[in-house]
């Protein structure tokens, strides 16, 4: 649950934010590829204190074999929180947030999996919040496209998200956890920038069509920067970005 | 786990074809454009033991929701606020794909989005809710039921609920010695301080076209949708993209001003439905 | 939860009815079938507040292979309260009451259809009950059987049903939430008229050995007026009784 | 879900045909007459760490109950009366029919019937368990194990549920400054005040034989089954017909009259069980 | 819930216990097999209140074909507590506990029975546990080699086990739930005899190297014993023993 | 239910005979000797939000551990003491063998041993995690989490777990007027008082030869496992078999002999993480 901190100032008179970031500024973000052994892909991604971590496994066999198409793989893919990665413990059974984040999540991947080439089958996508400060959703989809990568699973390109936010009336990017709660609205987006789409949208919040159309810019903008990002670490398996 | 849908194969390539062929004319097979929605009707009061009620018809598709209004403790970071709950069942009558069980991720994900379209904006006033403040509030559970699907339930439950908002009172009651509070909800008191009218607007991409308010033949030929949430004033309130595709930039922004515009004939049917309920 | 009403006067000086009913007396009723458009047979019963829905589909393919039958068509019942349907929410998981009644209507419906025709298919009813106000489960039966006939499964006949009492010592039709919490016996019966059957008994609370005969007589004799309601309105569509 | 059951072909037709060549006689397999229950040995205080036990066996079908109480809150709208709660589990070891899980339709319906036959004509004075009236009272819990099926459960377990609260013995408590109660279970008090002993009697119909207790593979033949709950003094305190067929009025009618007769059999079993217990 | 039972005595100044047994004694013992009809096999072990009953069925066609395996009959146990078994009401749901003892139990019993005789199949053992004073699981096991031999299912050999315990610093011999609670530590053990093998092992509490092996074989000692009785049981159908 | 699991043919008959030529030589295939653990990596701290936490990495085996300490209410037996729980669940990402759910009877039996370990001997003390006595305690969690299963999860998860504990401070609170108590989790108050540190030693048995942390392929062709529960004093403080064969008593006390001397190199790891942290 989170509080509401009424009253709070979010921009100071700089215009900068409380942990003295530019609006327009990613907090400090670290990808890596390859850390896990069992995985046929997997992918650490690390964006201020949210550490989101990515397993793919497939194509595979499905277990229920009734979840098979005949024309194209099945992705499967399940969002979950550990249960240390939020203030409150965290009940490990599935919440109803939980349940459309893995929808949402799915459906920001299927547009770039290419997925016909392997019917029959299924390709399994696993998310572990290790540690929640904001964007857990979008970050889980940057480190769900590394990890597809590090998979070899064939893509139309790779995908990255961040949340935008709006707070004390300004547009911000990468909204953490204090700004999400405490602010107007929270965008998260995450998008192919290679293929021309954005392939996850939400608005919570309240904003005018000119500052979606800016939060949009902003994200795409940051997307871009991510995407390149990941392309380097799939080259050198890791990379760190100190803040921007 | 989210695991890619078995598309049916209801609206075969051919009739895809000829959808197409339609919108190209900016047509419908229903005789309407691509950015009205289908005939909106809405009647409130359907359940007299509800604290508030309403049935939504879009063309075939029905959606009922159902408030009910109890007494209970706040949530901690909240003490002064009542709470609202959103819930929705996609019960197997209304769909051979529906299965009777808890409610799976397309129920999950309806209500939370209708649930965040109303409480981002405020659209009722929680904090008048509060009885005892920190101790006792008022506890709404807006219940949305689906009773017939031929498409584009987003929109339906959205009106459906927010009629049935508009409807409700809430019950008297009595304060004990003891501090109890005792409900009598035989005797309907003051109506819900609602602040803002919300409706969703939900459009398909087909191809390279949006129409708004899908039937179920074309969500299954849709690639993907966009539920926009717009409040009196043409506010964007909330969005959600749903659905296995992507969409370009423009798109997002060209439905955000079609769900604009198409807001109108909801708030109509809906403002009609309320000053008549 | 019902709340006994102690002390509470349900049958006044000249013999009638809380809500000013003769005992032997139907509340309003009406009936409406073809409601629904995706379901192969539907119909909406209302008997005074209370409002049932029904829903047929099938024959069909069973989603569990497991439960099909050689020789018969199996029949899936679900009774199922709307969380608005009743003063205090429902919760929307299934209660051991209705895990109960869903059986009790089952073996309703079960002696007129002719299952024998649809070997290795399923034939499915879904109830829902819209508002409760006493006499749901047999309110369900009678609007099982429309949606049956609108969906054209064939029956040996129809079947409706209908809960009779006793409050203040007097045997009484139709009993509504009222009359039920408060009355000392609620007996819902539902039979089929056209081959002499009873195929719902249930009797909770104490009955004399006359009383329980009269009781019978009483329900069967409204299930044929109901059963000859049926069958009008499967000739029109729609057809209400504003009370006898 | 309530679905048709698959019934095992456990008795063949030709089977059928003798069991009802005998029924034309009046006699049956076993050597009983149509209206006779089988043999009934119920024993109590067969758990000493239950406040309450019986096994209670009919021919081979064996059904233990076990009685715990504890002190808990009244429900809202009884505050003066303690609370029965009846629960039935249909073990695995009982018959190969039987699967681990949460009890499912036949269990409920089972724990429902013994719980409402109980209820309705007030077996178990409530009011007598009150501790402190809208604060504490007793809760007691029947808790009904299948041991080994070879038909008729509901009277098997109806014996068993009826002797073991008969043999129960509500725990000494002391009240506390704090008001809490402390229970000591090791030291037993006072009985429960019954005011009613009840029991069921199963009549099945089979083809045009009504036959009462049936046994397993009777049930396997049989179309339709009535349970008929009578009192000391044979008035009818419940009822519920179940089995996928239907029964005509003067077969309903003339099982009640069956009942009260067979009734006998069960009392004095019961009675003679309780007396030496 | 277990109460710890601060400054009791449990061994008197005769090295007695609180039940007057010796630290090497174990309870009344009583074992019948074959007490129920439908099950293949069956038995009702009794080690002072705590009473045990098990069933067998098998080998059969197990009801998930996919548990099948190719050269072996799978074993499939559930250890399961009636509701009345135990001081505070058991919630009829299984325990985390219930599904730990069910591995345990199962492990116990696999190293005994010959299950490549039957590939293909399932061979089911069910423990209930009708009333618990301790050594509940260790009972479980005793009893469900009886009701695998009253099944005819072919064995290496019969199990028994027993608890040992540590308390007031002695070594003690079947603990009762008093002596489990209030003790130092607490050693189920299961042993199959005839082909010299442990088959259950835990350690719940402190012992030093020493009191564990003395702990081991005051155990296994036991444990011969009580497989000697089984073979009579199975010889005589009961045996009872009143105590040592 | 517990079934007999499915075993994975892994590790073929020929490798098998490739291990067990090794083993006779004292010898394994990643080098080490039959007696020694792997290389142990232990880090602390690796979850700023929660109270306490740490990674262990037994070669490829990755399990992270989380503390959260919340208030709560006390055990009516124990109301002096705080409340520990363990809990552990195996995610789809550390192995092809898990599966999405609750925990499966592994899970479980883990997380138990690890429980038992700790609290028979009385590692973390709970008597000073009473805030009022009786009224209001610390609860603490304790979340494994396995990330990479490369075998010997029991000692992995233990280590991780007793890092973590280590590391965890009990966050700083107010105590209100009102007796309700405040905590405050962006302040990091004292550490836990832990009286022992406790490892677990696994040995599985291979035809013959006892080996001590088995990897995956290992415990493949293993026959049983023993976990052997050390305190820096080397006192055996819990054991637990697991797996389908038996052991004789001479390989138990060996495997508890062996399991003293292995613990060593757990605790030098454990230590040094400690002191580093």
């Amino acid at each position: 649950m989170t509080v509401k901190h009424a009253g709070l100032r979010l921009i100071d008179e700089k215009g900068l934010r409380h942990d003295g970031r530019r609006p327009d500024e990613l907090r400090p973000v670290a990808m890596r590829v390859g850390v896990l052994s069992n995985a046929d892909g997997s992918a650490l991604f690390e964006i201020g204190k949210t550490k989101v971590l990515a397993a793919v496994y497939g194509p595979r066999e499905p277990p229920q074999r009734h979840t098979m198409l005949p024309d194209r793989a099945v992705l499967r893919v399940r969002y979950h929180m550990a249960p240390f990665s939020t203030m409150d413990r965290k009940s490990p059974a599935p919440s109803r947030r939980e349940i459309e984040l893995s929808k949402v999540i799915r459906e920001a991947l299927e547009p770039v999996v290419i997925a016909e080439l392997y019917p029959r089958t299924a390709i399994d996508v696993f998310v572990e919040v290790l540690q929640a400060d904001g964007g857990t959703r979008t970050a889980g989809v940057t480190a769900a496209s590394l990890a597809l990568a590090d998979a070899g699973i064939p893509m139309k390109g790779l995908v990255a998200g961040v949340a935008v936010g709006k707070v004390d009336g300004v547009i911000v990017l990468d909204v953490d956890e204090l700004e999400d709660s405490a602010g107007e609205a929270d965008l998260p987006i995450a998008a192919a920038p290679d293929i021309g789409l954005i392939t996850l949208f939400q608005l919570n919040g309240v904003l005018s069509r000119q500052e979606l159309e800016e939060a949009v810019e902003m994200g795409l903008s940051a997307i871009r920067r991510l995407v390149d990002m990941e392309k380097e670490t799939l080259r050198s398996s890791v990379t760190v970005m100190p803040g921007e | 786990m989210s695991t890619t849908p078995y598309k049916l194969p209801i609206v075969p390539m051919i009739k895809k074809q000829s959808y197409l062929s339609l919108y190209r004319k900016g047509a419908r097979i229903d005789g309407r454009d691509l950015e009205t929605p289908r005939n909106v009707r809405i009647e409130t009061g359907v359940i007299e033991k509800a604290e508030g009620s309403a049935i939504a018809r879009l063309g075939n598709t029905q959606v009922i929701a159902g408030v009910k209004i109890d007494v209970g403790s706040p949530f901690r970071d909240t003490p002064d606020q009542g709470v609202l709950t959103v819930h929705a069942e996609f019960v197997p009558l209304a769909s051979p794909l529906f299965e009777p069980g808890p409610p799976d991720e397309n129920a999950v994900e309806l209500a939370r989005v209708v649930d965040r379209s109303l409480r981002e904006v405020g659209a009722v006033d929680l904090s008048s809710l509060a009885i005892r403040p920190g101790e006792k509030v008022w506890m709404l559970w807006v219940d949305l039921y689906i009773l017939d699907h031929d498409g584009n339930l987003f929109d339906a439950s959205m009106l459906a609920a927010m009629a049935a908002l508009l409807d409700a009172r809430l019950p008297e009651y009595e304060e004990l010695e003891s501090g109890e509070i005792m409900v009598d909800k035989s005797r309907k008191g003051e109506p819900l301080k609602i602040d803002h009218r919300v409706v969703t607007v939900t459009i398909a991409k087909v191809d390279e076209y949006l129409i708004v308010d899908p039937t179920l033949d074309e969500e299954t030929i849709a690639d993907a949708k966009i539920v926009v949430a717009v409040d009196e004033e043409k506010r964007i309130v909330g969005a959600q993209k749903t659905g296995g595709s992507g969409m370009t930039r423009e798109e997002i922004l060209k439905a955000v001003d079609i769900a604009g515009k198409a807001s109108e004939v909801y708030f109509k049917a809906l403002n009609e439905a309320i000053s008549k309920g």
